[in-house]
């Protein structure tokens, strides 16, 4: 009980508090306003229902989130996420149905094992992540600047590949990887939790996510300790690039299709605005869970504005008050302002002298 | 001014051989290229960019980033538009209107992301969000702007330069001049010195006893309303005005800062060096629409080839010839 | 002298808190205007806390500030100065990436017709630097040169301002005696001039040259103010660390040998090492088990030594053995592979990483070495984080607190602790006492000769307090004007010595 | 082959809005394919705007500098041409739209404007479902009104705004038709597919009738959708749609599909028809329109290897 009284108290669990309050707000809102969203039914032995939904539809977001919050937390950020996830799915596609661009509509035969459609892609963004962190650890370039070369070329290699088409298909085994079900759960979010998972192992359990701190907080100290920023970098890098493909390779499955030009666009925002709502710092501590937490939060938002229905012109505006009002939550600041306020009308306007709040051992 | 040469000028001097380099370059392999009006209208087409990169050069400077840039100059390009064309408002009072608005939204950005200490980035992304939801509150689709004789003379007038070819005065001019602006704030002035301190260490910055809450806020300010006035010079170069205008405009502008030799992490950066970003950025452009044989796609792998180009020559100029500086 | 000059500031139960730690609890503080008040106490008294609740930067949790006999408090520090409260923080508070001359004129540039008159601040600026008798181009980034002269600069800048009330908090830990000296000259001038100065150092002959008062605090809480002249110096000691100092165990006489040294073997042999403009090629042997101190005034190329044995600055000519054999000490990482380590002695910007924990900070040079996978187990962890908080007292609420959150002397007893506990053969000191009260002081010095006599560690030991290389080394190298003079040994070091050596003009050229 | 002999190449500069679709890959490569089988006579310098407006008025800037001989290009957005057209009338430079028109003051700016219509394709769509009324108010649904969910696409796109438009307006006269729910599924697949499931539980699958996109991508990720609620996309739930994509067809033989609207965008042939007519001096109809059709599911299986897009 104490120790995790201790836990509640400690920094890091401050840090995430409030982006779970904010995304327990959102679904409250749902609970009570929008009739089924909490609905779970199970249908051919999936579950279904808005809340799989949320978590369905982030899964790809979740991915682009978890490498951007390493790269980001090394003083960092990846704009090409978009368009590696692109490459990614463009790859599967077109190894799946390499004539369809050019008009032949046969697949080929045999049919690409699930194999190849899965392994050369995540090769490509492997590699397309090795370019980042080249440019950006090794040739010393801004890594706003390094991953915006790619992010407009990477659309239009993937481009290249679909030959500007939407190469769609038809492929069992491979679908299963964004369409699938296992354990009940749609696959993407079981991919998902296990790469979490994972990432949370790598970084937590190791030494790693302290050297990335490091070298991200100071790299000049970090150097001195003899940490290897470059390789390090690049190392992170080319795991960002890693869940760009898996996340590319899971929006093609799901769709059964590739759109070269509109896969992941606009994703890398949500990315980024995630790991921030989740409290990691460019160039510091990094939360792993909140920015999990502020991928669901984006996420939520969005399905509720569509199960409710809102006007598509005025969603932005919605979105823009949940944001600002999800941010300030987090202000310590505002909670001041806003506690005062609650204060001051009850004690009806008789402020607390501040040294009346004293700390309690 | 005095051109100080000294290790500080250095990345701004690369930044401007690298520009030379690729004029000459294109003026080799093609025809018209090596022309007056080419280099008009790179600062014409750029113009409202450049209006943006100068004030977004400052939020870098200060360790700050603005997302709402782009957003900003649709909703004030909707607005004129809307004003002038359906409500027949005179364009001066819209022009002061939309400034006004810009400098609004700047100031609530600049205090929230002050007094609450919210990060920029979110901020500024909602002020992006909102902005293009308001555009879409005033109209859905484009609004084109016809005979108001007062803004078709503000397109028209300008400095004569050749046949058919002028300076004008609603685009280019209003851009040089508020890059020269730009230069003198960011050199001579206190708010200008106080942006990069700010940038370079916020926390020395409050122990030195810099303003720094009210800088922050200014420098938020200045950027929404040069934003507007970017969105007033959108709107004279299209004569209209659409909700969808400048989607993505807030990368290009971070890019010609970023490329002009500011530091995204803050601190460090120079006006001039934006002004050579934005027309490069602009000119990698033009070099794909002489080149002309391109696929959509090439031309996001070319534009991608150019930058990564340009970026190693100008690293490579910067590191070479402060080598040879210091040895000297 | 007698001080019965009026109390410009008074402060009464000033009570500061952060989260886990009283930083001040009802604390009185009294300064008379033409004053040199010395504020005292042992690391993370509270000393940096008083001054930034009274500069506007924390807010105060209760008490009360009469200044000029009205109450006061600021609600940020820009309002400082335009009450005439001119400060320098004890972390050098200065933006690398500008010139020293806007350094010392952020804020309050002259103008001329409409704009920043860059000729006037850049002659004032060399003007104002001259007053401290230091040379420099202040056109040049303040991050191109050593803490000493940022300090210099900061110090420049408070007194450059026209104050009622100038604070120094711990201004001369990285200076040498003679800019101190130049320092206190113009201390007197201000005091003459009816300023009063709050003055804060672990320094205690500096305390007794310059001091009229001295107030005493110790873990946030008043023990007294008294007259410097009547409080013994054993006295203050024991006051501030609340017990008598134990006796140090070392005397200055306990040098190895000459003839044992000797007889040990070489471990580290530099030959020519030198890189243009900055040092000029030298010859070092450090022997295992020994301590190697390095002597020589400000900007003499101590520190540019180290930074070259530790592969930070490219040398342009010479080599550096190992066990008789050539190694490579390109870059930092190398160095370390070669059981090299460095405790540099800027801890703010190459020492500590403020959001990582005091755990981590500690922890993080050994499980560099070990790499990634090879991680220590949490108990391996908190065993060694638990051994150096209590062997150099660090004071904090728990290891898991932010190192940001450490008084500055906490924070470098933290980088000291790191390379203490990285293990390796031989480990450069520069300046590691920075700020660190005298308690603690004694400690690390008895840890270095622990390190060295019982381990077999080879160490090279810089500071710019003579005093400290004279009590840790068993040799002496002397530096001046980036050339390495001359090696002192047994009875010759001391400080006479030391300093003919370096006053010693070179006869032949 | 060029149609009749030249003294010199005719320099043809095209702007074109960017990659953003199969549509558009099509229409750019019956472009570039056409100046390619006419290079005796024509040469062809193309530039992508990448969806901006603003890139494709630095184009035609662009084009006016090099001295090309004619300027065609296909719009993002009806307004903001004036100056820049303006400047190519200085010029001496005739202008060609495609694919959208724009809205100048002056129509002397334009020569001609060849290409699909969105308002009509909109009016089709709905045409189509009047004219199919006993097939899509099913049986075994006993809600009085057709309930149709909307897919757009981009909110504040050219082609979003007018199909949105011209459905309603032949709606309006139909009170049977009712329009229950309509969101942004900005043209793209995943978008489609998203707001379908958001669609399926706000609404429930068996209160759903119809399924219009304003693209077939959105239409078949909304397929997709239905299909994994349990329901038969074309039987429990009818989907029309606008574009006539290869995509489409294969729904439509796989009956998951009903009806796709023809756009067409191979406008290459007649694009350089204009042009070679323009510089041989002949008079230009105002108006160059497109053979388009509507394409019901039984139509797919012979039509699906004629489609190139
Ligand atoms: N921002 C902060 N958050 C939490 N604790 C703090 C903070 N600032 C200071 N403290 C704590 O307050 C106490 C007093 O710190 P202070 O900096 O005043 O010490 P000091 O007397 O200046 O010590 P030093 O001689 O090391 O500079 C320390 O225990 C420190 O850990
Ligand atoms: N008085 C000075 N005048 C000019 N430059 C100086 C002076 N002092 C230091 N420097 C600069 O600082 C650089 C580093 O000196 P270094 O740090 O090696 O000296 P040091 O002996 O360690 O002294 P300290 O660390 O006390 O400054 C020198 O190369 C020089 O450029
Ligand atoms: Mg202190
Ligand atoms: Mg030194």
């Amino acid at each position: 009980m104490k120790s995790w009284l201790m836990r509640l108290k400690s920094e890091q669990t401050q840090k995430v508090l409030w982006p779970v309050v904010a995304l327990c707000l959102i679904l409250l809102f749902n609970f009570f306003f929008t009739p089924g969203f909490f609905r779970i039914t199970i249908k051919d032995g999936h579950l279904f229902g808005s809340l799989v939904d949320i978590l369905n539809r982030g899964a790809p977001t979740l991915m682009l989130t978890l490498g951007m919050t390493l790269v980001y937390a090394s003083g960092g950020v990846d704009l090409s996420v978009g368009s590696i996830l692109a490459i990614s799915g463009a790859l599967a596609a077109y190894l799946i149905r390499p004539g369809y661009a050019s008009g032949i509509l046969e697949y080929p035969d045999p049919p690409t094992s699930i194999i190849i459609a899965v392994a050369l892609p995540l090769l490509l963004s492997l590699v397309a992540g090795a370019w980042n962190g080249f440019l950006v650890a090794y040739l010393d370039i801004q890594p706003i600047i390094a991953t915006l070369i790619l992010m407009v070329a990477g659309r239009g290699i993937a481009q290249l590949i679909t030959k500007g088409q939407i190469v769609i298909f038809i492929h069992k085994p491979f679908e299963f990887v964004g369409g699938g079900f296992l354990f009940g759960l749609p696959f993407p979010v079981v991919l998902t939790i296990i790469m979490i998972a994972l990432t949370f192992f790598l970084t937590r359990k190791t030494a790693l996510g302290m050297f990335i701190e490091a070298v991200g907080a100071n790299p000049t100290a970090s150097r001195f300790m003899g940490l290897k920023a470059q390789r390090i970098k690049l190392m992170l890098y080319i795991f960002s690039g890693f869940c760009s493909g898996l996340a590319g390779l899971m929006i093609c499955s799901n769709i059964r299709g590739a759109d070269a030009n509109n896969a992941g666009l606009f994703l890398e925002l949500d990315a980024i605005a995630s790991v921030i709502i989740g409290g990691t710092i460019n160039g510091g501590r990094f939360t792993l869970a909140g920015s999990v937490v502020g991928t669901l939060i984006i996420q939520s938002l969005t399905t509720t504005i569509l199960t409710r229905g809102i006007a598509p012109e005025v969603t932005l505006v919605y979105k823009a008050i949940v944001i600002i009002l999800v941010v300030l939550i987090q202000s310590e600041n505002f909670r001041k302002l806003l506690t005062g306020y609650i204060r001051t009308a009850k004690t009806n306007g008789a402020t607390v002298p501040a040294h009346a709040v004293k700390e309690v051992k | 001014m005095k051109l100080r040469l000294n290790q500080r000028n250095i990345p701004i001097l690369a930044t401007f051989a690298v520009f030379v380099l690729i004029y000459i370059v294109g003026s080799i392999m093609y025809r018209n290229f090596f022309s007056l009006r080419v280099l008009v209208n790179l600062l014409i087409d750029n113009a409202f960019v450049g209006v943006i990169a100068v004030g977004m050069t400052f939020v870098i400077i200060s360790g700050g980033i603005d997302l709402s840039v782009g957003s900003l100059v649709a909703f004030t390009g909707v607005l004129t538009a809307k004003l002038v064309s359906v409500y027949h408002v005179h364009p001066l009072i819209v022009i002061a209107l939309a400034l006004a608005i810009g400098a609004a939204l700047g100031f609530t950005m600049g205090n929230l992301i002050h007094h609450f200490s919210l990060p920029p980035f979110l901020v500024t992304l909602v002020g992006m969000f909102l902005m293009r939801g308001l555009s879409f509150q005033l109209s859905l689709s484009s609004i084109a702007i016809q005979k108001n004789p007062f803004l078709f003379s503000l397109t028209s007038i300008g400095i004569p330069l050749a046949k058919r070819l002028k300076l004008p005065l609603g685009t280019a001019i209003v851009f040089l001049i508020v890059v020269a602006i730009g230069i003198y704030v960011s050199h001579f002035t206190k708010f200008g010195r106080n942006v990069y301190a700010i940038g370079g260490n916020e926390q020395s910055a409050i122990l030195m006893g810099l303003p720094v809450g009210k800088t922050k806020i200014m420098i938020y300010t200045l950027n929404s309303t040069l934003c507007a006035l970017a969105g007033v010079v959108y709107t004279l170069y299209t004569l209209s005005g659409y909700p969808l205008a400048c989607v993505g405009l807030e990368l290009d502008v971070i890019a010609a800062v970023v490329i002009g030799g500011t530091l995204l992490t803050g601190g460090a950066g120079y006006i001039e060096g934006t002004l050579l970003g934005v027309l490069i950025l602009g000119l990698i452009q033009t070099f794909i629409t002489f080149q002309g044989t391109l696929s959509s796609w090439w031309t996001k792998i070319v534009i991608g080839i150019l930058l990564f180009v340009f970026i190693l020559l100008q690293t490579y100029i910067t590191k070479t010839s402060s080598l040879s500086a210091r040895k000297a | 002298m007698e001080t019965n000059h009026k109390i410009i500031l008074e402060i009464r139960g000033l009570t500061k808190t952060f989260p886990g730690v009283k930083a001040l609890s009802g604390v009185d503080f009294f300064l008379r205007a033409g004053e040199v008040h010395c504020l005292m106490g042992e690391n993370g008294a509270g000393k940096s806390t008083l001054i930034k609740v009274l500069t506007g930067l924390y807010k105060k949790d209760g008490g009360k500030i009469l200044y000029e006999g009205r109450p006061f408090e600021l609600s940020s520090p820009v309002e400082a100065p335009l009450h005439g409260i001119s400060t320098v923080y004890q972390e050098i508070n200065l933006i690398p990436a500008l010139s020293v001359a806007e350094n010392i004129y952020l804020g309050r540039q002259p103008m001329k017709h409409g704009r920043i008159d860059w000729k006037a601040i850049n002659q004032g600026a060399r003007a104002a630097l001259k007053k401290l008798d230091v040379n420099i181009d202040v056109t040049q980034p303040v991050s191109s040169y050593s803490v000493a002269i940022q300090q210099l600069v900061a110090i420049a800048r408070a007194l450059d301002i026209s104050a009622k009330i100038l604070i120094l908090d711990e201004p001369t830990s990285s200076l040498d005696a003679q800019e101190v000296e130049q320092l206190f000259s113009l201390i007197r001038k201000l005091k003459a001039e009816g300023i009063a100065i709050i003055f804060v150092t672990h320094f205690l002959d500096q305390v007794y040259q310059i001091s009229d008062r001295i107030t005493v605090l110790r873990n946030g809480e008043l023990v007294g103010e008294y007259k410097t002249a009547e409080l013994p110096r054993v006295e203050l000691v024991a006051r501030m660390l609340g017990k008598q100092l134990e006796e140090f165990v070392s005397e200055s006489g306990e040098h190895l040998s000459t003839k044992e040294e000797q007889t040990r073997k070489a471990f580290l042999q530099v030959r020519g090492l030198e890189r243009k403009g900055v040092i000029n090629a030298f010859d070092l042997d450090i022997r295992e088990g020994e301590v190697l101190g390095l002597a020589g005034l400000l900007g003499s190329g101590r520190t540019e030594i180290a930074r070259l044995l530790f592969g930070i600055d490219k040398a342009h000519a010479g080599k550096v053995l190992v066990d008789g054999k050539e190694i490579d000490v390109s870059s930092p990482r190398k160095a370390i592979d070669a059981k090299f380590a460095f405790c540099p002695e800027d801890r703010k910007t190459e020492g500590i990483i403020p959001d990582l924990t005091v755990r981590e900070n500690i922890i993080l040079a050994l499980q560099g070495s070990k790499g990634i996978f090879n991680t220590l187990s949490k108990r391996e962890q908190t065993e060694i984080v638990d051994k150096y908080i209590k062997a150099l007292a660090i004071k904090t609420p728990n290891s898991e607190q932010s190192v940001k959150n450490l008084s500055g002397g906490n924070q470098q007893k933290v980088i000291v602790s790191r390379w203490l506990a990285s293990n390796p053969r031989f480990l450069i000191l520069d300046e590691p006492t920075r700020g660190i009260d005298v308690g603690a002081k004694a400690e690390i010095q008895k840890l270095v000769l622990e390190l060295s006599h019982e381990e077999q560690m080879a160490i090279l030991f810089i500071s710019s307090e003579l005093e400290e290389v004279i009590r840790c080394s068993d040799r002496v190298a002397v530096l001046r004007d980036r050339q390495k003079l001359a090696e002192l040994v047994g009875d010759q070091i001391e400080e006479k010595q030391i300093m003919h050596t370096i006053a010693k003009k070179e006869v032949s050229e | 082959q060029c149609k009749e002999k030249h003294d010199k190449k005719i320099v043809v500069g095209f702007s074109q809005i960017g990659a953003e679709s199969a549509w558009r890959a099509a229409n750019t490569e019956s472009i570039q394919k056409e100046a390619e089988k006419r290079k005796d006579c024509i040469e062809l310098k193309f530039s992508d705007a990448q969806q901006k407006q603003e890139n494709q008025i630095k184009a035609i800037r662009s084009f006016i500098a090099q001295g090309v001989d004619v300027i065609a290009f296909s719009p993002v957005v009806e307004s903001g041409w004036e100056p820049v057209l303006k400047e190519a009338k200085d010029a001496g430079i005739p202008v060609i739209l495609s694919d959208r028109a724009v809205d100048v003051s002056d129509d002397t700016l334009w020569v001609t404007f060849m290409g699909s219509d969105f308002v009509e394709e909109g009016r089709r769509t709905a045409q189509w479902l009047v004219d199919n009324y006993e097939k899509v108010k099913r049986a075994d649904k006993t809600m009085d009104k057709v309930r149709i969910v909307e897919l757009q696409g981009t909110v504040g796109s050219a082609p979003a705004n007018d199909r949105f438009a011209g459905f309603r307006e032949v709606l309006k006269d139909h009170p049977n038709f009712e329009i229950v729910k309509t969101q942004s599924a900005d043209f793209t697949r995943a978008g489609g597919k998203q707001v379908m499931e958001a669609f399926l539980k706000a609404e429930g699958g068996d209160k759903i009738d119809v399924v219009y996109g304003h693209n077939d991508d959105s239409a078949l990720g909304a397929i997709q959708a239905i299909e994994e609620a349990g329901l038969k996309p074309g039987k429990d739930i009818i989907i029309v749609s606008i574009d006539a994509v290869r995509g489409a067809f294969e729904a439509m033989i796989e009956g998951k599909l009903n009806a796709t609207i023809e756009c067409s965008p191979l406008l290459g042939p007649q694009l350089f028809d204009a042009v070679e007519d323009l510089a041989l001096g002949k008079e230009l109809p105002k108006r160059i329109v497109t053979e388009e059709g509507v394409f019901p599911a039984e139509v797919a299986k012979e039509v699906l290897p004629q489609r190139t897009y």
